[in-house]
Formats: C-alpha cells, structure tokens, sequence
C-alpha cells in the first residue's frame, strides 16, 4: 500500500517536473485569431454588431463574448467562413431585413449644406468636403454601412444600389435539376428575342 | 435579367438512363447461362428483386419528396436489383431478397441522397451484410450445376415453392439438389491442407474445364456481357483489365510455387463472381475511381483483395468486400491521383 | 501517337470530341455582301480591356472608316463609322451580351452613300511583290494595326496592337495562325480562306515580319481541304515570286478534326508538342497566335488603309431559308442579316451568336453585328433541343475524358455546387476553357460549364470583395489614427493652455503681491491681463487649427480619379 | 519477423481497432470532418500510441510489476497517457503551429482516447513484449490513421451529398462508419490464413 502510493507520488512527480520543463522550453506566444477573424469580415464598420467597427466585432468573437451571426453585410457566407474557421456550428444571421445586392451611398448635390457631420461619420473616410462646401462621397471606397445617412441633419444621403452593366454581371448559379424544374421558367421564350425591343 | 440556357447547345441522345439500361441488357447472357445452369431460381430472384427494389425506390422517393416518375425511369433501382438478384444463390428465400434489396435501395442508397451520392456500391453493400447476417443461407443454398454428374434439379413450381414457402417435394431433399461451390471447397479443403488440388479433381465435382464446375460458363456469359458494354464505350477498359490482370498475376505468383495447394490463375478468373464483380459491379460508376490513374489502382486493388481473402481470408468469393474495401479509398485515390493538367508542371500539382 | 503524325509534326490532345460539323449548310464559295441598313448601331467597346471613349457628337456628320471612338489605354481598341452618315445618338442600346444589358453605342443614321473617309494606304499591293514589305518598319505596321481598331476576331476579342508588341519585346520564334474552325456550323474564316487567300497570306508576312518569328504554321482542320489547297497555291505562288531565303517560311499543315482543335492552346499543342503555362499566354514558351481573319484585317488595313469596319458572318441554321456567309457592316441589326438572309420566323427554336459549343443566346434579335460576331445560328425545333433537367451526377467521369485540359470536371462541379471555391481552385479551375466538352458528354445533363462560369465569377467576386475590404480597413485604421492624432493635439493644446492659467495665476499673484509691495506699479496688471489674453487666442487658435488639419487631412491622400471626382463635385456646386 | 509482421497486419487490418474492436470512436467521429483535420489528428495518435505503448509497458514492467502493485495499472497508464500527450500538445505546438492549428482542441481528445488506453491495457493482458508491444500500438495507431484519413475522405464528399436532413451530420457518419465496419469484416480470418 504504502509502496503504491509512493510509486504514485514519484511518477507524478516525474511527469510534473517533465511537464513543467517542456512549458518553459516550448513556450509559444498566443495565436493571432483575431487577425484571421478580422480578416473574414468585410470591414465595413458598420456597427451593426453592436460594436464599433469590424476589429472589435473580432476582439469580441476571440474572447468568446459575442456570436458569429451579427454581421449583416458579411451575410450567409462570413458566419460561414467563420464557422468553418473557429469549429462551431453555422448560426442563422441575425438580420432584420435582407440586403437585395451591395449599395453605394449617394449624396444629393441641390440638399447638402457642408454641414460636415456626414464626414465625421464616415468609418472609412469615403466622403470628401469641407465645411460649407458640398461633400460627395467616393464611390469606390464607400462600404454602403449606412452610418452617414443617420446624422445628415437634411436627409440629403441615400443608399442606391449599385448599377448593374455588362461588366459587373456574373453567370447565375444553374438552378434547374430534376428536384427544381420549375427553375425552367428562368429561361427566356424565344417570342421575348424575337419581340421589336424598344430601346432602354 | 435575361437568363438563358448556357453554352454548349449540342447535345448526344447519351443519358443516364440508356447507360444503366445497356448495362442491364449486357447482364441477359449471363442471366441465361445462370439459369441454364443454377436453375430457375435465379430468374426468381432478379424478379423479387426487382419488384422489391422498384417498390422500395418509390417509397423513398416518395418519403423524400423526389419526383418518383424520372428517378424510376433512371433504372439505377434496375440495375443494383440485377446484380443483387445474380449474386444472392439461386435457392435463396424471398425474404433474403427483401431484406437485401432494403439495405441496397434504403440504407445504402437513399439515405446518402440517392442517385450519385452513395459511396458503396449498394448491391455489394447489400450482399455483405446478407453475408454476415446470413450466412448459413448464403453459402448453403446453392444448387449444383446442370452440368455435374448426377445431377438432380427441381422444376420451376418447385423452385418458387422452395423460395416462397420452404417447401421441397416429399422425394426431394436439400443435400441432393445443393452442392458446395467450386470456390468454397478449395478454401475449406486445399488452404486448410485437409487435400490438394489434384485430389479434388479426381471427384470430378468442383473442376470445369477453366474454372468452377458450371461457373465457368457464368464467367464466359459476364466476360462476353462486359466486352459489348467496352465496345458500346459504356464503360471504360481501365477498371476490368488492371483487376482481372491482378488477380491474375498474384495467383500465377503463388501459384507457381505449390501448383498442388494454388489454384490456377484461370481458375481465379472464371469461378464465383469474378466476370460478373470485374465488369459490371467495380465499373458502377458512382462508386468508383474517376481519374485514369485512379481506376487503374482501384481496379488492381480489387483484384488484389480478391486473391488475398480468397486464399488466405475467411470467405470463399471476396467481390463484395473487395469492392466496399476499395469504395472505401476512393475519395483519397481521386484525390491523389489527378491527372496533369495542360500546362502545368509536375510539381504544381497535388500532394 | 503514332511516329507518322510526329513526322509531320503533329502531337495530339487529350479529351475533345467528335463532332458533325454541320459545315455544308453554309459552305458556298460566295461571299455575300449584306444591305447597308438605315441605322448602324456601333458598341463602343466591341473588345477586351477599357471601352472607347467617344469623340464625336451628336449631330455630326461622319464618313465610313472615319473615328467614332478612340481607344483608352494600352488594352484598348478604337471604333470606327462603318458607312457615312449623321450621329444621332450616343446611348445605352442593348448588345449581343449573354446578360442582356445594355451598353454605350454610337448611333449612325446613315446616308446611303456609304462615303470612304481618307484612308491611306501604307504600302501598295504590288510594291508587295517586289519586295516592299521590307520598307515598313514593325512600329509602321503595329501603329497601322492600332488605328484600324483591329483585335483578336477568333473570339477572343483581344486588341491585335497590343498583343503584337508585347509579342515582339518577347521575341516569339513561332507564329501560329489558327484556321482550325473546329465549331460546327461555322464556315466564315473557311469561305474567307476560298475567297480572298492572298490577302490572308500577306496580312500573316505582315504580321511575321511584325514579331520577327522564324517560322510560321497555319493550322487547319483536315475537313476544309479547298481552303487549304487555296492557301497552299497561294502560299506557293509567293515561294516562287520571292527570294530564295522566305522559302519555306509559311508552312500549313492539316491538323485531325476533332473539338476543340482550333482553340489556341490545343492547336498550339497538336502544332509544336509545347504547352501554354497555366495562367501564362504563349508568349511565355515563344508562341504568338493569330486567327486567320485576324491576318485578313491586318493586310486590309496596311494594304488599304481600310479599319476594321465590316466582318464575314455565317448566317445558318435549320430556319435560315439560304444559309450563307455575308459581309456585314458592324453595326447592322441582326434582325436586318436575317431578313436579308431570309429565314423561317413560325420555325426559329433558339438564335445563337457563336457557335452552338461556345455561343451564346441572344437576348434580342434587335442587337448589333460587332467585331465578335462570326455566326448567327438561327436553330429549328429539334435541331438545338434544350436538355432535360439535369439529373445527379452519377461520377462516370465522361467529363473528364472529353476535358481536352485534363480537369476533373466532375470534382469542379462537386465542389461549386456545394460552393466550397477554395477546393474548386485546387482543381484549376482557372485552367478550363469553357469548350463545352464536358457538358456535351455529360449523361445527366449537368450544365458543367455554367456551373464552372458562375464558379470563376464567384472567385473573382470574393477576391474583389477582399482587396475592397482590405482598403476599407486600411481607411478606417487610418482615420482611428489620424482621429487619435487630433485628440492628442488637442489634449495637448489644453494642457498649454492649463499651464499658461497656472502662470499667469502665478504672475497675477506676484503681481498682485508686487503691488501690495510697491503700489506704485499699478498699470502692471492690465498689461499682462492683455498678453495673457493674446497667449489663450493663440492657444485656441491652435487648436482650431490642429483640428481643422485633422478634417483637412482626409481630403489629401486622395488618388487622382478621387480628386477629380471632387473637382468636378465643387464645379457641379459651382454651376448650380 | 514474420511474427512481427503478422502481428501488424493483424493489428492494422484483421483487428483495427475502430472499425472491428471499436476503441477511439470519439476522435474517430469528432475530428473527421475535414479531411487535414483528420490527417493531423491521425498523426498525432499514431506518435502518442507508439510513444504510450511503450511508456507504459516500461511502467508495467519496471514499476508496477516489481513494486507488486499491479492493482494501480489502469491509474498508472492513465497518469503516464495524460503526461505523454501533454508532452505531445507542447512539442507540436512549438514546433508545427500550423498543425496544432488544425488540431487544435483535438489534441487535449487524444488523453480521453480510448484506444490509447486500451492499447497499454491489452498489452499487458496478452502478455506481449516490450517490442510486440511498440509494433502493437504502431499497428493500432496505423489502422487507426487510415480508416481516419478514409473515413475523413468519405465524409468531405458526404459534405455536399443531398442527404436527407433528419440524417444530416452524425447520423449518415455514423451510417458510413457502419459500413466501412463491414467492409473490414471482409479481413476476418486474415490472420489464421496467413498463419
């Protein structure tokens, strides 16, 4: 009995000692996660997570405090990738309404006063003008978060969706299968190509 | 948005339908010559089996909300219930047919999404678990062949009688109209050393003039099958030709040392199931290898794994656990083994 | 391969299909010459790369050949008038464009008298053949090819100019001109080749002499033997004329027909064993290709100074009453070439630019004839059907023996169904043609291609998403620093502020205590009130001012596009 | 030697410890899903079994034995599992950070395996030496990282098949599992017939 009991306490001791030198020797820094984590969301800063901006969003799914499903812009595919990449379950988004497509924010030249809050509001510096001159906002820069439209005191900002041309159109996704052959409806008639258009 | 059908707008009359269908039609010599010699109850239990596979397909259509009338017609059912049916032996009961073509269509099948999606080939997924379960019905209930001396049948009432209600005519016993096949008596006998080949020939039971007594004729029946279906280019020779080259030169490997304990290479090739698995079970496109490389290594691998179980392993034929063994491999081989691609350097390609 | 192709010096390629080629429909040796229409509709970008930008106005009166758009950027192509007459519009008009928008055209109401603009010629004819190709200079000849708004006519699209003087810095040995036409249905660059060989074989010396290749090899399909024995008479009958040292020089060889022998890098393949590095052009293993109309335009435009302005187009299909070959003015509606053509209207099934492998249907007949269109395929009910739904992919890999890239389209198409894009890179996808082999071979009929089509755009849509948020962070992280700048100075410029209050409380103390002391003094305490009052102006200014830098400082760092943008926002304010 | 060798293939094909003796089924399932996952956690075991199979045959053998208190085996060979793969966890996060990435919590799983245990306790219990014992855990860890990486394949591919959802995730796993398990069946008696 007595004999087990130090045969225990000696391995123990052993295995602890063995451990405890390995810590030292093997000693890595913490994993960078929140740079992967930031790096699938689409930076907008929008806040619609509730924090302020993208990197504390990621801050705060590192430490576990917040769910993977708060990033509307993101959508389906970054609660994906961000479920793929921390091995947690797929979360369905929390959104109020679905966004049809990526927006640009417009201002409207005849309303803007310069006011400048717009400027301020701005998380990427996408609007230009100074004070008591009209601001205009880049449009290749402007993520669509929505945040200047709140403090323009005229309402002169409005988000239009971006314009649809023969350069940005993309093949759709095959959708018709023998489980879906309603899909078949897609297909445009040859009536409609042979009908006198008229000019757009 | 304008959405039109996508480039290319040709089309060949080629479908999945005719495919499977060819491959059916392929399978009728082998049908006949089976039932030529194993009796009628081969044509029962491809009819059971394809009454139950059809009814259990549209059930589980019909469960998952599938259009039942386009994936009946896709003959898949058809086909897994043939060659379940050609490889059950001939005097099993319905309900082997039942509860096999439940695990082919059900478990095996639609449970991992039907058509295209099942990795084992579901007829050999079926047999191996009738095997397990059953396997005093899947070894003993196999009649001897025509050709053999003394040969005692019974007609096709009988048969149906037998395999619907267990009933044999009152003169008539099991042990007279079963026998052990070919392959099972030379596992029993030879590889346990309990008698050597040339002993088992002078019996004159097991040894035809290629293979197994009577199989032999099966084997020739699948072999001239396969050939049309390379011919009709319905399927390609990669898959037959490496296993049936395998198992071929294992056996010859072997056997060259102790000719009295080996079996002869042609032996391998034309008794059980060997035609029948090299042709139209491992050429089941859905579950094997697609790339070149890879059909040639799956193929091999078959062959392989049919000598090793049949000579060393605990069943006497090997198809079905060869073919699952090496379903089991083929993501990875179709991973490994990717072809070049135009314009790529060697080391640019896939681990 | 057998040693008896390698002695001609021909290799094969995996996959491809045999295919009908359908090509007696159209194969006359005439080449008809289409209607002048009322109205010409001339995209302004009928090319890869940037659109043309406009120079004329509405209201001007143009002449054929004259310049309508000019190219912008070094991967651009100009547009020409192609007949004369008065501009009546510059706006968005439908184009032949699978996705059936619309896109800036000019807008010619012509005049009927179809008025040559001054063209001139580099070079005569006959000087030619007494050996005045070697008075132009490569830059005469590239510049010629650049202002004629020529680009790769094979389909492609690709500004001929530019790819010619990337060529020549690259110093190519071969040439490649492709005459495969391995599409069914389409004989254009055939009945070219019948009609018009010796300006195809000068436009090629032209282009050779351009990127100073070695040898030159036409390739073309085994099924179009008048073409070839035209070029091959053609290419002798200037053997014979020329110097001893050209001979040899052009070499044509048959290649098997077999899809897709004509895209270039198989006919690169089956002509000199090489392959073109993934992602990489022939340039890279020594290869430049030419399509054979691509060289007719070239001789067209050196020889007669004529730009790109009409172009051969194969009319047929089971309801085209005459299926023909017609040289059609760019810009002609397609509804025009049919009537002209004549076709059955209660019998059309599908209309197709293109051929029926890599085309595509029209979303209105009511589009323009561009740079691009080399057949219009006006299809009968059960000539073209549209497959049944497509079944699940049962994994017979017919795909991957048709892939005349050696892809697994079948993995592809595993992976973009379950839209898993990385795994769909890892097959290369970016390697895949899009020839339509896989499609057409495929049993379950999966519309691989498209799958593969929407695949790469996918891709391409993540990538830029990525560089833009990539940017967006950097802004945003900027403006946290430049906003935590601005804090600071302004932090700092209370902090000076404090401490001149402190002392100046301090002095105001000593003062007042100077006072008490001396009491004489007593102008003492204004006075330094005042310079008190001037240091907290100048304290508050600065800080005004540290903040006003912050606002300012995000109008700076701003990309020329951006400062135009502005520009032209503050002289809209202006105006209005 | 060729006892050896049998011993291997035994351990590896006829005997695999999860499709035929069903030991390790928890990293087995848990970390199969991708297929670098799998890769990596199949690794990891197979250099912690080899390493434990040994360890503890050592401390059966020069611990337990002479001291006479055989009675603490099972708590003796969990102490020196838990301390080999710690040891494991700290080496491989020091030296692979990409691999212990991949692992990530499956590493602390591979303690709680319980084909590791089993593998010193049958060691033991069939009286194997101390080589028989390496080659035992090395064939069990082999066998164990094949039908893994298989396993993990299969499942990929099962990602994007069109299960039917009540049988989505673990049950068509476990489905599949059942399967292969079958398949190895087709193994029975290997060992005798090669004997």
């Amino acid at each position: 009995m007595l004999w087990g009991i130090l045969a225990l306490i000696a391995l123990a001791a052993f295995f602890g000692l063995l451990l405890g030198l390995a810590a030292i020797v093997f000693k890595v820094e913490s994993s960078p996660v929140v740079e992967q984590i930031d790096a699938l969301l689409p930076q907008t800063q929008c806040g619609q997570c509730s924090f302020a901006g993208c990197r504390p969003y990621a801050e705060a799914i590192a430490a576990g405090e917040a769910p993977i499903n708060l990033c509307p812009p993101g959508g389906e595919k970054t609660v994906q990738a961000l479920a793929d990449l921390l091995d947690v379950d797929v979360l369905p988004l929390e959104e109020d309404e679905v966004l049809e497509g990526p927006v640009v924010a417009v201002i409207i030249e005849d309303t803007c006063i310069g006011c400048t809050l717009c400027i301020q509001a701005c998380p990427v510096d996408a609007i230009v003008g100074a004070a008591k001159q009209m601001h205009t906002v880049i449009e290749s820069e402007c993520t669509g978060c929505e945040l200047c439209v709140a403090p323009c005191p005229v309402d002169c900002i409005e988000m239009i969706p971006v314009k649809k041309t023969i350069s940005n159109w993309r093949w759709p996704e095959p959708q018709y299968d023998v489980n879906n052959e309603q899909a078949a409806n897609i297909f445009t008639t040859i009536e409609k190509v042979l009908a006198e258009s008229t000019h757009p | 948005m304008f959405v039109a059908q996508s480039s290319p707008f040709l089309k060949p009359a080629l479908s999945v339908s005719k495919m499977m269908l060819v491959v059916t039609l392929a399978l009728i010599p082998g049908i006949i010559t089976s039932t030529w010699v194993f009796g009628f109850g081969v044509l029962v239990n491809i009819v059971l089996a394809i009454i139950f596979a059809l009814g259990f397909e549209a059930l589980m259509l019909y469960l998952r909300k599938r259009p039942i009338k386009v994936y009946l017609n896709d003959k898949s059912a058809l086909l897994t219930a043939v060659l379940l049916g050609l490889a059950l032996p001939p005097l099993a009961p319905w309900w082997l047919t039942l509860v096999g073509i439940f695990f082919a269509i059900v478990i095996a099948k639609h449970l991992y999404g039907g058509l295209g999606y099942n990795p084992f080939n579901p007829a050999m997924a079926a047999y191996a678990i009738l095997l397990i379960s059953f396997p005093a019905e899947m070894t003993t209930l196999w009649p001897s062949p025509s050709m053999l001396a003394g040969h005692e049948s019974v007609n096709f009432l009988q048969t149906l009688n037998f395999q619907l209600f267990n009933q044999l005519p009152p003169s008539v016993t099991l042990d007279a109209i079963s026998y052990a096949t070919p392959l099972d008596v030379v596992r029993t006998s030879v590889i346990n050393g309990l008698a050597s080949i040339s002993e088992i020939e002078e019996t004159g039971k097991t040894f035809g003039m290629l293979g197994g007594l009577g199989t032999e004729w099966v084997n020739l029946a699948f072999l001239a099958g396969g050939l049309f279906l390379l011919k009709k280019g319905v399927i390609q020779w990669h898959i037959p030709l490496s296993l049936l080259a395998t198992l071929g030169f294992f056996s010859l490997l072997f056997g060259s040392f102790e000719l009295d304990s080996n079996p002869s290479p042609l032996f391998q090739l034309f008794s059980g199931a060997t035609m029948l698995g090299a042709f139209f079970i491992a050429t089941d496109p859905v579950t094997a290898a697609t790339t070149p490389k890879g059909r040639i290594i799956y193929g091999a691998g078959i062959g392989l794994l049919i000598y090793i179980i049949r000579t060393w392993g605990g069943y006497p034929d090997a198809i079905a656990f060869s073919v699952l063994i090496m379903n089991m491999c083929v993501p990875m081989l179709d991973y490994y083994t990717q072809p070049r691609v135009y314009g790529h350097n060697d080391r640019d390609q896939q681990p | 391969m057998s040693v008896s192709q390698q002695l001609q010096g021909i290799w094969p390629f995996p996959g491809g299909i045999k295919l009908d080629g359908k090509k007696s429909l159209s194969c006359q040796t005439v080449i008809n010459h289409a209607e002048l229409p009322r109205e010409l509709e001339i995209p302004l970008s009928q090319h890869i790369g940037h659109p043309a930008e406009a120079v004329v106005k509405v209201g001007d009166s143009v002449k054929k050949g004259q310049l309508i758009g000019h190219a912008k950027g070094f991967v651009s192509a100009p547009v020409h008038a192609s007949s004369s007459g008065i501009v009546t519009a510059i706006e968005e008009r439908l184009v032949p464009h699978p996705s059936g928008l619309p896109a800036l055209c000019v807008i010619i109401d012509t005049d009927g008298y179809d008025h040559w603009y001054d063209c001139t010629a580099l070079i005569a004819k006959n000087d030619a053949e007494h050996n005045g190709l070697n008075a132009l200079s490569a830059e005469q000849i590239t510049g010629k090819v650049a202002e004629a708004g020529i680009v790769g006519l094979g389909g492609a699209l690709y500004p001929s100019a530019a790819k010619l003087q990337t060529a020549r810095k690259k110093d190519s040995d071969t040439l490649i001109i492709n005459a495969a036409e391995c599409e069914p249905y389409i004989t254009c660059d055939d009945a070219l080749m019948r009609n018009r060989p010796e300006e195809i074989i000068l436009g090629i010396l032209l282009i050779k002499k351009v990127v100073g290749a070695e040898r030159c090899l036409i390739g073309i399909e085994d099924n179009k033997p008048e073409a070839w024995q035209a070029l091959l008479d053609t290419i002798q009958g200037y053997q014979r004329a020329s110097h001893e040292h050209d001979k040899q020089s052009i070499e044509i060889i048959q290649v098997p027909t077999r899809y897709p022998a004509g895209g270039e890098k198989q006919l690169i393949q089956v002509l000199t064993g090489r392959e073109v590095p993934s992602q990489g052009l022939p340039m890279d293993i020594g290869i430049i290709c030419h399509n054979i109309t691509t060289a007719a335009a070239v001789y067209q435009a050196v020889y007669r100074g004529e730009p790109l302005v009409s172009r051969i187009v194969t009319i047929t299909g089971g309801a085209i009453k005459k299926p023909q070959n017609m040289e059609v003015a760019i810009g002609t509606s397609i509804r025009e070439v049919l009537d002209q053509a004549g076709w059955h209207k209660e019998r059309v099934d599908k209309i197709i630019m293109g051929g029926p492998m890599m085309g595509f249907a029209l979303p209105s007949i009511d589009v323009p004839v561009t740079k691009a269109t080399n057949c219009i395929l006006v299809s009968e009910p059960g000539e073209l059907p549209t497959p049944p739904p497509a079944m699940p992919c049962i994994r017979c890999a017919r795909c991957a023996d048709s892939c005349p890239m050696s892809l697994l389209p079948q993995q592809m198409y595993w992976y973009a169904k379950a839209r898993e894009l990385e795994k769909v890179q890892d097959y290369n996808i970016f390697d895949c043609i899009e020839c339509g082999c896989c499609s057409y071979s495929c049993p379950s009929n999966i519309p691989l291609v498209q799958y593969f089509r929407y695949a790469k755009n996918e891709i391409w849509d993540d990538e830029r998403e990525r560089n833009k948020a990539n940017l967006a962070r950097e802004r945003h992280e900027f403006r946290q620093e430049r906003l935590e700048k601005a804090k600071k100075a302004k932090q700092e410029a209370a902090r000076l502020r404090k401490e001149k209050l402190a002392k100046k409380k301090a002095e105001d103390k000593k003062n007042a205590a100077a006072a008490k002391d001396g009491g004489s003094k007593s102008d003492n305490k204004p006075a330094s009130s005042h310079a008190d009052l001037i240091a907290e102006a100048i304290a508050r200014s600065k800080a005004k001012k540290a903040q006003q830098q912050a606002l300012k400082k995000n109008t700076e760092n701003l990309t020329e596009a951006q400062q135009k943008q502005v520009n032209e926002a503050n002289e809209r304010r202006k105006k209005s | 030697m060729s006892e050896y060798f049998l011993l291997l293939i035994s351990t590896i094909f006829v005997n695999n410890f999860v499709l035929v003796k069903f030991l390790g089924l928890c990293p087995f399932m848990g970390s199969s899903r991708k297929l670098e996952v799998a890769a990596g956690m199949a690794l990891a075991t197979t250099f912690v079994l080899t390493l434990s199979s040994a360890s503890s045959y050592l401390a059966n053998q020069y611990i337990l034995i002479p001291l006479d208190i055989e009675y603490l085996r099972t708590i003796t060979f969990i102490l020196v599992i838990a301390a080999v793969v710690n040891f494991t966890e700290m080496v491989v996060h020091k030296t692979s950070p990409m691999l212990y990435q991949v692992l990530g919590m499956f590493l602390p799983l591979i303690t709680t395996n319980c084909a590791v245990l089993g593998v010193a306790l049958l060691n033991v219990q069939t009286g194997y030496n101390f080589f028989e014992s390496i080659i035992f855990g090395f064939g069990a860890a082999v066998g164990f990282s094949m039908v893994m990486v298989l396993f993990a394949s299969i499942r990929e591919r099962l990602a994007s098949a069109d299960v039917p959802e009540i049988f989505q995730g673990a049950p068509i796993a476990l489905i599949t599992a059942g399967l292969m398990s079958i398949a190895f069946l087709g193994f029975t008696g290997l060992d005798k017939g090669l004997h």
